[in-house]
């Protein structure tokens, strides 16, 4: 069993008199593909939103690569290696593909002053960018600017431009939202072999890709964690099969 | 893809800067006796087009609209008029750095507390700083009060004791100040295609992305907000040294309101347009007056026509000429036929199925 | 400063409060739930104090006036709403700005042409004429207290209806989150034009009911407006509780400001404003 | 004024050339007169009684300045000093006036006075009372036909202390004109031994002024002396009645408190006075034609601004006379208009080296909504000019 790269201890978030997240303990180990399932208003986001530093915790606690984290702002966490994409779509429409992907590229580089540095960083950048793109099949896109291209690759792109920001850990919110099964199954690949280099947590309705995909599955429900573990025990489990399969079901047929 | 513009905008302006640069030669033939004073009146346009482009890069390129821009225009004033030696002229080569660095402190210590406000916060709080500035300066013994400051002398450009430029001779100060708007556009010109710029882009359509990603906005925002300061305050220098006079109605609301309108007539976000607004606003303003004294009104109906009808200012007529049939989808056409109420979205987010929420 | 002197500027200081709280409001309520940035609301107050000054010769008494004036305040804002604001919801702030400006400038012309440059006045009405003493040479208008009712009165109004009515629901819904009056079914166009009017009459009303007590001149709403941005950036964007506290503050600033720190008096409203946005960048009650 | 020499040299040339044998001279260009004054804005009311002022001095001559026909260029100089400098140098080099008439604003003058300084056009200053016009600023080719702000107040000094008010306080807005209105007062109270218990600065322009009154009430002086204007003018006079003040403490102030703003004040202002160079009221047979003159064209009593406009007039008239209608030899010019003295609405006036008017100032009470003339604070008052040298 490979190492601990996060995890969080009696994580909690209220907003006014909601508790969105309630003591969650969460863990996240290298290289899995760690899925996190809920119905509706269960606090997957807002856990994400945590992790990834777009408002602070309440309570508890968040450890990367063993340094606590919470309270950090979101721009400190993706630099440290956190890399989000959001469940909007999220990309920069007036910017070109293969820019969208340089600015993600470029936030090593260093602050403002950073922006001048020497073409010789520059060039790596570009390199990184483009690679991410490959990475994502989108090469071919690389001078359309984003707001021409089709929904499906806009939300293939943010994958890239979290690839081009380097990093260690990849936060990925609902990355298929609203995506034809065609395109699915491909985001579906395209996610299995990012396992191999990058850790990534997923939030995800598609219950056949999450199956596919995640080596471990936790399941929230009411801001709470209701079960974690391997993908075969969620899939056997009693409880959550009658807590959120069911209901998961009903929404669907609905 | 953005802040590259089809060939004809590059000649239509090289074509204009050539116009304004040979007006010695082509300005008596046509205005006759009132040459010198329509030179002087395109120096003032020259200062207002430099404004207007510092400007710019706040509201157009970044996305911030500062309701208090003239703090800036005069403090580049009041830094030249109070520096100034009573009997003679100021060294341009300690003057011109002075007024940046005294206005890059002020866009700081500004900055440092309006970037951390967003939307209409902002707008109020760059208002309330401009004003602050105002009412110091009407007030302060220091100042001149609210009747303002004469500047005696131009400052002298020399080397050595040689006098390389006279800014005393109309025609000198007039190419002088072109020159500031040239190297002003190349400058910005180069600033937003540069990878800085294109941060600035980025957060000018989406910040909390930015911020997501990595960047640490609020540097970004507030170099930005210094580089648009600091040029405002060299435009402000030569306008009190076009005149030779410094006044608090420089620094007001009005005045920050008036370069708005330069923005908006021009086109925002373009660079180029904010030349062509200020230009625009001048001669606007002085056809109107000539016309009536109830100018006034006819200012008002011009801006409010350009917001209705044409949001993206003479450079969006440039750039992406209207056609035919997009004449006919405009807002006031079909505003014009009863019964469709449809409110006009002028969006530039793309067109994408609603992802679901939750 | 002894107790009757304190006491005597405690009144003024909120007499003053209350009046600006009556101006804030509406920009505030267009504000909040619009999202539209309304520079040309000073105008709105110089209008109805002209208004009333209008009709209050022609009419012969100021409260016919007022009553008049009224739905003539409520139309221009309807026209104001549907004609300009209405292409500019989707749009950026700046072209609210912009269009707004315009209107200033339209606006304060179309006064100059109609009611001239003259500074003119509206007479007490006789019911108020009267005052009471304060201390041995100082005297207080019974309209200032009458005023002081009614903007308590009007602040009650408006508090009752945001707090206990559906329409009220629904704009302290649309002060937090706009998208979600979409989403609760309500007709957003009328809705706006609603609150636009609503917002407008309310200004000029308080430029009404301020009319016996200043002189009526042009330029007068400028200034004012400045002042109300201040109010309603401190008590935070589209709070009518934020508006009612920010007016008190800085009706308060303003008078013993001037009377403690005469040299900063012109500035101290808006030291205030930066430093609260320091401590809380949405304002008091965001 | 280089332009304009060549150009009415030119048009005399071609003239001379196309006329031949006819005596020609510049009289058949018209005289153009440059107005900068408000036409929109807060002082919109004064910029058109001065106007009106102005063309009825001109229209009883038939209309005509030494011979020419007269043509007026009106820029509104919008009350923005920040447009002044310009909007000067558009009269100046583009429209090529004779003469400029402006301003009303001293923030405004001092942008005027820059550009007249640079291109040496005659100005004529119809209002703007700063000092430094006709002091520090002056120029051989400024006049003024208004008033100084130190002029309009420094008499009420002496009538204060004479009035038997020892303790007194001033208040004004906190702005440059207030500043020097005020302060030409406490020279003249304190050097009788009157004593300025507290000087109240209000900012600019607000006219909210109920703090200030609580004030007054607490630190109760005999007197208050004031300067606002306009509407800042009605909203402090009708304030300071309904605080009760009115009935214990003495209201003095500058002629420009009420002048104009009668109406607006009604009863408030009955009994406050006020110093001021002219009253409507004025028993003298050239006020008298004056005012008759000036109802009948206009429909409405004149004020203070409708005098210094109408002087303004029969200055050009009288100089332009004396020249032969000729403005080519500007030093001829300047030297009629120095030695211009008018038998004016106001009484005597004439010019001092500074070129400002040396004039009465008179005391004034309000009576039935009337200026009445109490008796002349200051017989033919001129106005310190040390720092002018010309």
């Amino acid at each position: 069993m490979s190492a601990t790269m996060l995890e969080t201890r009696g994580l909690t978030r209220r907003f006014g008199g909601l508790v969105a997240v309630n003591e969650v303990d969460f863990d996240v180990r290298e290289n899995e593909i760690h899925a996190i399932l809920g119905p509706n208003g269960a606090g997957k986001s807002t856990l994400i939103n945590l992790l990834s530093g777009e408002f602070p915790p309440s309570e508890g606690e968040i450890r990367f690569q063993d340094r606590p984290i919470q309270g950090r702002k979101a721009q400190q966490i993706a630099r440290m290696g956190i890399g989000r994409s959001h469940q909007k779509t999220n990309v920069f429409p007036r910017l070109t593909c293969l820019q969208n992907c340089q600015l993600a590229a470029r936030i090593h580089l260093g602050g403002v002053l950073g922006s001048w540095r020497s073409r010789q960083r520059a060039r790596a950048v570009d390199e990184r960018a483009l690679q991410a793109l490959e990475t994502c099949q989108l090469v071919y896109r690389a001078y359309t600017p984003a707001a021409a291209m089709s929904y499906g690759e806009q939300r293939q792109l943010q994958i890239a431009m979290v690839l081009a920001t380097e990093p260690t850990l990849m936060l990925l919110d609902e990355p298929m939202a609203g995506m034809g099964r065609e395109e699915t199954a491909q985001v579906t690949e395209l996610l299995k072999g990012l396992a191999d280099t990058y850790t990534l947590v997923l939030i995800e309705h598609d219950m056949d890709s999450v199956f596919r995909l995640a080596n471990r599955i936790t399941v929230m429900v009411d801001g709470c964690v209701l079960e974690t573990g391997p993908t075969a025990q969620i899939r056997a489990s009693e409880k959550v099969r009658d807590v959120y399969l069911g209901r998961h079901q009903e929404e669907v047929h609905a | 893809m953005l802040h590259t513009y089809p060939k004809r905008v590059v000649v239509i302006m090289l074509v204009l800067t050539a116009i304004v640069a040979i007006f010695p030669l082509w300005g008596p033939a046509v205005f006759g006796a009132q040459s010198d004073f329509m030179m002087e009146k395109m120096t003032l346009m020259l200062i207002l087009a430099l404004f207007a482009m510092s400007l710019d890069l706040l509201v157009g390129i970044v996305g911030l609209v500062s309701l208090g821009h003239a703090l800036f225009f005069g403090l580049g004033a009041y830094t030249l008029a109070l520096a100034s030696p009573a009997f003679s002229p100021a060294a341009i080569w300690w003057m011109a750095p002075l007024v940046m660095l005294v206005a890059a402190l002020a866009a700081l210590v500004v900055g440092f507390l309006v970037i951390r406000t967003r939307g209409i916060f902002f707008i109020m709080t760059t208002l309330a700083f401009g004003q602050m500035l105002y009412y110091f300066v009407s007030t302060s013994r220091h100042t001149g009060g609210t009747d303002g400051v004469f500047i005696m002398f131009r400052p002298s450009v020399e080397v050595g004791g040689a006098v390389l430029l006279d800014l005393d001779n109309p025609l000198t100060f007039f190419y002088v100040c072109l020159a500031m708007v040239v190297v002003g556009y190349l400058f910005l010109r180069w600033l937003t295609r540069s990878f800085f710029g294109q941060v600035l882009d980025g957060i000018h359509d989406n910040e909390h992305r930015m911020e997501a990603l990595g960047y640490a906005t609020g540097h970004y925002k507030l170099v930005a907000f210094v580089i648009s300061g600091v040029m405002a305050s060299l435009a402000g220098m030569l306008a009190a040294m076009q005149y030779g006079f410094a006044n608090p109605s420089q620094l007001g609301w009005h005045t920050s309101g008036e370069v708005l309108m330069m923005l908006i007539l021009g086109g925002m976000g373009t660079v180029f347009g904010p030349i062509l607004g200020a230009f625009a606003y001048e001669i606007l303003q002085h056809t109107f007056e000539h016309l009536t004294t109830h100018w006034p009104i006819l200012m008002g109906i011009t801006i409010i026509l350009a917001v209705l009808i044409l949001p993206r200012g003479i450079a969006g007529l440039i750039i992406d000429p209207p056609s035919r049939a997009s004449l006919a989808k405009s807002s006031p056409l079909r505003w014009l036929k009863p019964g469709r109420a449809a409110p006009a979205s002028e969006a530039v987010k793309p067109a994408a199925p609603a992802p679901r929420e939750g | 400063m002894d107790l009757a002197f304190f006491s005597v500027q405690l009144l003024n200081g909120l007499q003053y409060g209350l009046l600006l709280f009556l101006i804030a409001s509406g920009l505030t309520l267009i504000f909040g739930i619009m999202g539209i940035i309304n520079l040309a609301h000073g105008a709105m107050y110089m209008i109805g104090a002209y208004l009333v000054y209008d009709l209050t010769f022609r009419l012969g008494s100021f409260w016919l006036a007022i009553l008049a004036a009224i739905p003539v305040a409520i139309a221009l804002g309807l026209i104001i709403e549907r004609l300009f604001l209405d292409t500019l919801y989707k749009r950026d702030h700046l072209y609210q700005v912009l269009l707004t400006f315009g209107l200033i400038l339209v606006l304060n012309e179309a006064q100059r042409i109609i009611w001239g440059g003259d500074v003119h006045s509206v007479p007490v009405p006789e019911l108020f004429s009267g005052r009471i003493q304060l201390t041995d040479n100082l005297q207080y208008s019974h309209y200032r207290l009458f005023v002081m009712g009614v903007c308590l009165a009007l602040a009650g109004v408006i508090y009752w209806v945001i707090r206990h009515t559906r329409l009220g629901i629904i704009i302290r819904a649309g002060a937090v989150n706009r998208d979600m009056v979409e989403g609760l079914g309500i007709n957003v166009r009328t809705l706006f034009t609603l609150i636009f009017s609503v917002g407008v009459a309310l200004t000029a009303f308080a430029g009404m009911i301020a009319a016996p007590l200043t002189s009526i001149a042009p330029g007068m709403g400028d200034s004012i407006l400045i002042t109300c941005f201040v109010v309603v950036v401190i008590g935070g964007i589209g709070s009518i509780k934020g508006a009612f506290w920010g007016a008190i503050l800085i009706g308060m600033a303003e008078t013993f400001g001037s009377v403690l720190i005469p040299s900063l008096a012109s500035m101290v409203i808006y030291l205030i404003m930066a430093a609260v946005l320091l401590v809380k960048p949405r304002g008091l009650f965001a | 004024m280089k332009t304009t020499v060549k150009k009415t040299a030119l048009a005399s040339l071609i003239g001379a050339g196309l006329a031949i044998g006819g005596v020609v001279n510049a009289s058949d260009d018209p005289v153009k007169l440059g107005l900068m004054l408000p036409y929109t804005g807060t002082y919109a009311a004064l910029g058109e009684a001065i106007t009106n002022g102005l063309e009825l001095a001109i229209a009883r001559h038939g209309d005509q300045l030494g011979g020419r026909s007269v043509e007026y260029v009106k820029l509104d100089s919008e009350a923005n000093p920040s447009r002044a400098p310009q909007n000067m140098s558009r009269l100046v080099r583009g429209d090529n006036v004779d003469f400029v008439i402006g301003p009303v604003h001293s923030g405004v003058a001092m942008g005027m006075l820059r550009v007249a300084q640079q291109t040496g056009a005659i100005t004529i200053i119809p209002n703007a009372g700063l000092g430094a016009a006709t002091n520090e600023l002056c120029m051989p080719n400024v006049f003024r036909t208004s008033f100084s702000m130190w002029q309009d107040s420094y008499p009420m000094g002496k009538v204060a202390y004479d009035r038997g008010h020892r303790r007194v306080v001033t208040i004004t807005w906190d702005y440059a004109g207030g500043k020097e209105d005020i302060a030409g007062f406490e020279q003249a109270f304190t050097e009788e031994g009157g004593e300025i218990l507290q000087q109240i600065l209000v900012p600019f322009p607000s006219t909210e002024f109920q703090s200030y009154l609580a004030q007054i009430g607490s630190l109760r002086p005999d007197a208050v002396y004031t300067f606002f204007a306009g509407g800042g003018g009605v909203s402090f006079v009708r304030d300071y009645a309904a605080s009760g003040l009115k009935d214990s403490i003495q209201l003095l102030g500058s002629g420009f408190l009420t002048d104009g703003n009668l109406a607006a004040i009604g009863e408030a202002g009955e009994g406050v006075l006020t110093t001021l160079h002219y009253a409507e009221t004025l028993d003298t047979p050239q006020n008298r034609a004056f005012v008759e003159a000036y109802q009948a064209a206009y429909g409405d009593m004149p004020d203070t601004y409708a005098v210094q406009g109408y002087d303004t007039g029969m200055m050009l008239v009288q100089a332009m006379e004396a020249v032969g209608g000729d403005t080519s030899d500007q030093d001829r010019l300047i030297t009629a208009l120095s030695n211009i003295q008018l038998d004016s609405p106001r009484g005597p006036l004439a010019f001092s080296d500074s070129h400002h008017p040396i004039q009465n100032v008179y005391l004034r009470e309000i009576r039935n909504g009337r200026h009445e003339v109490v008796g002349i604070a200051h017989e033919n008052l001129e106005v310190p000019d040390e720092a002018c040298n010309m």
